[in-house]
């Protein structure tokens, strides 16, 4: 299945996001061997289904951590994580991560990754930072967990309400492991 | 030697290697040995550099600096071979890969900014010698000595009068065709050549706004770096629309100082109101700053327009909303365009009696196209004074209950959020609206940048723009504040004084807040940012739409920062340095330091002055709203004299940033000995994409270390830099260990929080002694000019 | 009148309403009107125009032929304000519609087309003042003594030696930065104006291809139109592998005419075969027609390469394949570039001795930059000299059994075909080739124009490429015709003789085939279009690639067209006018004739010359293969001057044609009495594309009628028209009714179905005497300048 | 439905063709009142499904001649109408029918047009054109017949073999009224 993206505007070529739902999200985070978590400012302002965005941000990473993997806050994404435990995160800017996620080698947990799992990022540097994963990282598959379909990404929700959004992010945390 | 024409002698000038030629460039054509003056500065390796000529440079900066590529786009559209898929590792049928089929997109991008520029400045210059005469001397005031520092550095030339700019000019266009050549199916295949020429592009866009406001400046007598520049009215809510108004909207003064002059000279100053939105405005308000009104940046064209205040609205050139000419037409205002580059299929009447032009725009004509600007002033002043009377049911917008019914009519189908640039959220501001309250839709006035996108995917035809706009109708009223009139260039006067301390980093660096109005979150984030750094005691300077956003709001006192903070260029200033095209003066600025502080060559010799500033001097722009071409072209601009630009984020959108990687060693010399060695990147990027106001904060404080910041200096900034994190993020950066070089570098109060983070990273200090650490390039030596004239035994006085 | 710099004083020169200054343009100055000569050729309205200066001809054009769009995507990414969606009647963030965007890209299409043709011409100016001297005189021989006829029209400069082209070359460069500012968002809105723009792009690129063969051969010494220019090896099987074989790409003559100069210097020009591809091998064959061999056009560039016989590539600039030096890499040639525009990463060797750079090509480096003709001429030698034994190896392709195992490879996806831009049938190929028959591979030859482009889509990486060439290895090598050397002007010793019968219309028109190769169907039709045109009386004339298709082919008696035919302008002739920058001979063909037929003003004067071309000059260009922007720009100059132009079906991807809708009825003007009267649309298209070679013919033979035919002249035109529409569709043709005039201009043997078909159309004749119907303009009389200057009582001699 | 374009690099927009079979086809013909069929170049060389495409082209043209309409006949197409009998044709560039076809008014037969139909036209040709229709007819619809999906089209068929190609117009013209 695929969808029209976010932005009317935004269709950059013949290969196009697959739109997945909140359990199958979760399911293709399960079966990563590194996934990388990147959160951006929109943690800090957005809701999803009548909760803080954050929130559940905090649950993905918990549970990654617990798997050894890292979740990487951009921008003001850190200051959410203040008083959180149990999480690893690295702070770096999103077109920081990017760059280096062009390099196969590169693991911010010094693994190299296979998945790297957007969420909360202004719309645009996303978009743009997952056309760079498609064109040069060849290496990785990219997910987006936003409410707002992303074509440039290999998978991504479609465009939905907030509500709906609220409930495939709880989708994702059930499914994962 | 043989006589010959100007460019194709230069030829031999420009070597790629570094040979001292015995020939001198004065205006237009190259000196004999004999008339170089004694003492005479001497010329640099590179006058009127071609695309090859700074090659070596680039490959500098494009070592430490990689192009970072966003494709927003697959495919290419650019000849008939295609249109071609580029996914991936495909290639077109011309043989492109996506790589440098974006270094080819950063290439257009840049050059079209460039050709504006340049486009502005030689129409500015025939302009100006066409009615003052081609003997305007290039005078910029007592202070400012050296008049034209760009010109000097680039081209070896040292401008005289106003037509000494004309060969600089012919110099700039057949570069520009050099570079679109490039474009062309079947040329540049490499993306760092594209990129080589990307910053050839940013240094004659430098070159190009240094030449449209020193003409302009010396020929209008525009303020010539006055740190108390008059204070003048801003704000849509200072318009008085109980006069006949003209609207000048654009950036070509012509018309609009003539609009002035026919107003004085007739005597009718205080009978019409005279306003503008744009660079006009800032250059109009440096004319006569208290006369002419600056409303507002680009976001407030469709805002003012449809708000039926202006009578006559006159539109020059560059970043005008192309459908504006319909708004006017839809509130019955008289349309006068003036550009050859936006005619937009209006009539050429230039010709036409001025009676007859009057009688047409009274009678209903959807505008005209005057060419002459002294025509364009009377013709505009006779039609608003009778247009006025007529119009004034036009003057003003829907009322709240047509609102409210509208709002009642949205589907809420969200298609205007998904194309509004910024994603508002329209609909639930129509929700509110339906139920009576506005303030949900007249809160995104502040976020919204009055494109009217909106609109033309509504479905319904509900006009949100202007539905904001009338929501917002009493803030937008009551905005009435003051903003500095446009200083023009840093003094050398200035120079000298802040010499020391920012050239060792004592003043931790110098914030340029520039570019267009499309900010990720809203206007304020600008204001917000300025303040910060004025703060911190940073120096803070401004053009364009960035100085107007910073105009717009004030301090809990109820003054702007203009009126709060001082206007020299020294910790805690906030300078208004003027246009767009004033931005010239901030990388001048750099080239003053490298003159004053330490006597380098300044003619032809692009390399070195990068060179220093880039491992000396600390600054750092920010295009928040970075949107045009133009932007682009001024990031590039910066970029290649070595200074570091961060973007808002629909700067993704450019396709193109330049990321270092720190961790990576990168070589630098001695400038006495030579002696190369490996040091940590700094500063670390050079064109970089903040996130949010606070990421782009820190950034830039980071961005503003340099390798040759003294002890104290270091420290100073590092202090910054902590302060910020804890402030914004509440807890430490996780990179100190690449900034921070030896214990001294820590500022006492944070030492041990700083050295255990440190201990941590296992950091190790740098053991190299203090002079031999700051007496950095990143040239070799021998590519350092002024060194190597001095080893030569040539002598001569600098400015 | 004061002194001052060139270009601001010629502005009070460009005035849009006509009047006759009584200033003169000598080079680079204005003259005082004492120094004007008695009875020297009047300047006419519009020296050196700007973009607003030929709007008022431009209006004339676009409302005969409106701009027809076909847009190849529906989004804009030119600032960041977006991406935005322009489907149908949305607008962009900026304001702009679909409509304006198509005028956008087609401004910037023809701006690049241009800026390659400016560039290309300064470079060959700069060196050739540099290594000739800046006064080598402009003489194209005593049957020309009108030596730059577009240059006169345009900037009204008569240039005398090479460095007089400097000012025009400034010119251009600043109208080039204009015109790409006018691509900057807020800039113009209305298609029409940027379609204005195009056209003045259009005339500036005639002007850039003029100075640049001008240029060269005057400084060259090429053939200055030569009716009989020697005869040069033509084709692949014309390269002696067994001798050291350099092979040069591109468009700039200077490496080639170097290297050939250092063969001779040497005594080794019969040791070393030295052949070429592209616009170089034209020019480098005009420079030594008896050395330098002709390989063929852009679609032979990766089939030589790959096979391997080029020991050293030299590339210098447009329309070379972005990836040909890793096809060279591959087969171990050695690579040099030497263009700024095209560096493709390659380190700058210029100033490296001259051993050492070839040890280093020697020793395998991939490639070198060299900017001095010179030193490259004296590397790629010896490079080639010590390669050539020691690659043996390399000079071949796969065998023929590797090839049928990589067929049986194919899994037959069609991702190949689908990436083809000719959607050439690949996978039926590899059916056949997998069983052992490769013929069908080697008719794919034809139509292949060597992209590649199939191979980096194939997932199996199959040599798709090769394995054509490998197929067709035998047809290549047995490919070895003769062409006529590029002879340059068309003197105006021919167009005194042809005056009478090209003007007056009995010789039905001049045919001219220009552009690149990619062909529709395959190279061969046009030389199939040349060889119909040429058996039909029409004067034929070629350049570039199309020039070189034509003489891929032999007619029945092994002859090609160039044998078979003369090489007079006139009836029958077929001209290979040389490379692409020839193609402004073409145009300045009709130049000359409104000079000598009719004693026209040329200096300054464009519209009128225009409109001579458009109303009087029965000519069609062919630009079967267009593909780059050049080949756009080309096409819009003819435009711009008047003349239609017929694109192959790719063209279409071009964005834009000029289509005319012959019904209705459109404004012409007597001469002699300025009386207006309306008529039909004549020609009916100033762009078009068709879609097969048929259709091709048949549109061009009547797209080369004119207002202005004498009786005679169109009888033969209809008699082509109605005579190829029986040939190749079987049938009578729909729309005589617009094409004749009177019975008169029926031919006899047809008149009776003529008159049957006209009757049922419902056609009345005209009924206008015949001095009336032919005494035609598109200018109003105050526009003919001559007309004008003479009633004003000037007089003056016309060359 | 939709489907990826045949040249892989024609991507022109959010806006993108339904993918029809011969059936839909014939019957979306059957339901305009005054369907306009525009046949090309490739009426002379291209086969379907083992038969010349000429033949199929003009069975399609018979049965419209018959319900009044016009068959346009761009290029050299007109030379295998030449015995054919009972066929409206008229002979046109095909940019020239587009361009007029941009005139709401403008009919082949003199009544405005509501669809039209392509057969046989160069790919690209027949791209542009279904652009400019798309952006400049909004009056119109757009339908195309050729074995190469054309997303600028309203409807197209998807890419197929010439096989299935000759049986999908076999449908189409089953389905005529
Ligand atoms: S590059 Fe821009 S104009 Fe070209 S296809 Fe892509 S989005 Fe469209
Ligand atoms: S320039 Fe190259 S990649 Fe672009 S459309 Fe042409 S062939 Fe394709
Ligand atoms: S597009 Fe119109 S109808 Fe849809 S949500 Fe926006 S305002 Fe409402
Ligand atoms: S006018 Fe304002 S709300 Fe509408 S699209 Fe533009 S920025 Fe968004
Ligand atoms: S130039 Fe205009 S239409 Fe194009 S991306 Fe920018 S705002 Fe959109
Ligand atoms: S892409 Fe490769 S495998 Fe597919 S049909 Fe073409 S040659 Fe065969
Ligand atoms: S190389 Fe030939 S067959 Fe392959 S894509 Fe190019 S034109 Fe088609
Ligand atoms: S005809 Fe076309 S491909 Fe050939 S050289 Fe000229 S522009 Fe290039």
């Amino acid at each position: 299945m695929i969808s029209e993206a976010y932005k009317t505007g935004n269709v950059p070529g013949p290969l196009t996001a697959v739109v997945v739902d909140g359990r199958t999200a979760g399911e293709i985070i399960n079966a990563a061997k590194n996934p990388l978590f990147v959160v951006g400012s929109m943690l800090v302002t957005e809701e999803a289904g009548g909760r803080r965005l954050s929130e559940y941000a905090i649950e993905i990473a918990k549970r990654l951590s617990a798997r050894g993997c890292v979740t990487i806050t951009t921008a003001n994404a850190i200051s959410v994580f203040k008083d959180v435990k149990d999480v690893n995160t690295k702070i770096m800017g999103l077109v920081e991560v990017v760059d280096r996620l062009q390099d196969p080698n590169w693991g911010a947990n010094d693994k190299p990754h296979d998945l790297v799992v957007f969420l909360g990022i202004h719309y645009w540097m996303a978009s743009q930072g997952l056309a760079t994963l498609k064109h040069f990282a060849p290496h990785l598959r990219t997910l987006t967990l936003c409410f707002m379909h992303h074509p440039n990404a290999d998978w991504s929700f479609p465009n939905m309400s907030r509500e709906d959004w609220g409930k495939a992010l709880e989708e994702v945390v059930q499914t994962l492991r | 030697m043989k006589e010959g024409p100007f460019n194709a002698r230069l030829k031999s000038l420009r070597t790629p290697n570094l040979s001292l030629s015995d020939l001198e460039i004065s205006i237009g054509r190259v000196k004999r040995p004999e008339e170089v003056a004694e003492g005479e500065e001497p010329m640099g390796p590179t006058p009127m550099p071609g695309i090859k000529d700074l090659r070596y440079w680039d490959e500098i900066l494009l070592r430490r600096y990689k192009p970072f590529y966003s494709p927003i786009c697959d495919m290419c559209c650019f000849c008939v071979f295609g249109k071609c898929d580029l996914t991936g590792n495909k290639k077109g049928v011309c043989g492109m890969d996506i790589r440098a089929q974006q270094g080819r997109w950063s290439l257009l991008t840049a050059v079209t900014g460039l050709s504006t520029h340049f486009s502005h400045a030689k129409e500015l210059v025939e302009w100006l010698i066409e009615t003052k005469g081609p003997d305007v001397p290039i005078d910029m005031g007592e202070k400012t000595p050296v008049e034209a520092p760009i010109t000097r550095v680039v081209t070896g030339i040292v401008p005289k009068k106003i037509s000494d700019f004309e060969p600089v000019l012919d110099y700039i266009g057949r570069e520009i065709g050099d570079l679109v050549a490039s474009i062309h199916i079947g040329q540049e295949s490499d993306p760092l050549d594209f990129e080589s020429k990307v910053l050839h592009a940013g240094m004659l866009d430098a070159l190009s706004m240094e030449i449209a406001d020193i003409a302009q400046i010396c020929a209008l007598d525009f303020p010539k770096g006055e740190i108390e520049p008059p204070l003048v009215e801003f704000g849509v809510g200072t318009v008085d629309i109980n006069k006949p108004v003209i609207l000048c909207i654009g950036h070509n003064v012509a018309p609009g100082s003539e609009i002035l002059n026919y107003l004085e000279e007739k005597g009718l100053t205080d009978s019409v109101e005279v306003c503008a939105l744009c660079c006009t405005a800032h250059d109009m308000s440096r004319y006569r700053s208290k006369v002419a009104k600056i409303v507002g940046p680009i976001s407030k064209q469709k805002k003012f327009v449809r708000s039926g205040f202006a009578d006559v609205v006159v539109i020059d050139e560059q970043c005008i909303y192309t459908d504006l000419q319909e708004e006017a037409r839809k509130v019955k205002a008289a349309v006068i365009v003036t550009s050859p580059k936006a005619m937009r299929g209006f009539p050429d009447r230039t010709n036409a009696p001025t009676d007859e032009i009057v009688k047409e725009l009274l009678d209903g004509a959807p505008g005209v196209l005057i060419f002459d600007p002294e025509k364009v002033a009377e013709v505009a002043v006779r039609v608003a004074m009778e247009l006025a009377p007529r119009r004034q049911k036009y003057k003003g917008l829907p009322d709240v209950e047509k609102i409210v019914s509208l709002a009642k009519y949205c589907k809420h189908c969200k298609a205007c959020e998904r194309a509004c640039p910024n994603s508002l959220k329209i609909s639930d501001a129509m929700y509110a609206a339906a139920d009576g309250d506005l303030s949900k839709l007249a809160e995104l006035e502040d976020k919204c940048f009055g494109c009217g996108k909106c609109e033309t995917e509504c479905s319904r035809n509900i006009p949100i723009l202007s539905m904001i706009v009338k929501a917002a109708e009493r803030q937008l009223k009551e905005e009435r504040s003051k903003i500095r009139a446009g200083r023009g260039p840093i003094t050398d006067y200035e120079m000298r004084m802040v010499a020391d301390t920012w050239g060792s980093g004592i003043v931790p660096g110098c914030i340029a807040l520039v570019g267009c109005a499309n900010y990720p979150g809203s206007e304020r984030e600008v204001f917000e940012i300025a303040k910060e750094f004025l703060e911190r005691g940073y120096i803070v300077v401004a053009t364009g739409c960035a100085a107007m956003a910073i105009a717009r709001y004030k301090d809990e006192d109820g003054k702007t920062l203009y009126e709060k903070h001082h206007g020299i260029f020294d910790a805690g200033g906030m300078l208004n340095v003027g246009s767009c095209v004033s931005n010239a003066h901030i990388i001048a600025a750099g080239i003053r330091l490298a003159v004053v502080f330490a006597r380098r060559i300044m003619r032809g010799n692009f390399a070195e002055i990068a060179d220093y500033w880039l491992s000396r001097t600390g600054a750092c722009g920010i295009v928040w709203g970075a949107m045009s071409q133009k932007a682009y072209s001024i990031a590039t601009a910066c970029n290649r004299f070595g200074i570091p630009v961060i973007l808002g984020p629909h700067g993704s959108k450019y396709r193109r940033l330049y990321l270092g990687r720190r961790e990576e060693p990168t070589p630098v010399y001695n400038v006495k000995t030579g002696k190369r060695r490996d040091e940590v990147l700094m500063p670390e990027h050079l064109l970089y994409v903040a996130e949010s106001k606070e990421e782009a904060i820190v950034t830039a404080i980071k961005l503003c270390m340099r390798y040759n910041d003294f002890t104290e200096g270091r420290r100073s900034k590092i202090r910054h830099y902590v302060d910020a994190y804890f402030k914004f993020f509440g807890r430490m950066p996780e990179d100190l260990k690449y900034l921070v070089r030896s214990e001294d570098d820590i500022p006492s109060e944070m030492r041990e929080v700083v050295l255990e983070e440190l201990k941590r990273e296992g950091w190790e200090p740098r053991k190299l002694p203090q002079q031999e650490l700051v007496d950095v390039s990143t040239l070799e030596k021998e590519k350092l000019w002024t060194f190597e004239a001095m080893r030569r035994g040539l002598r001569w006085f600098t400015v």
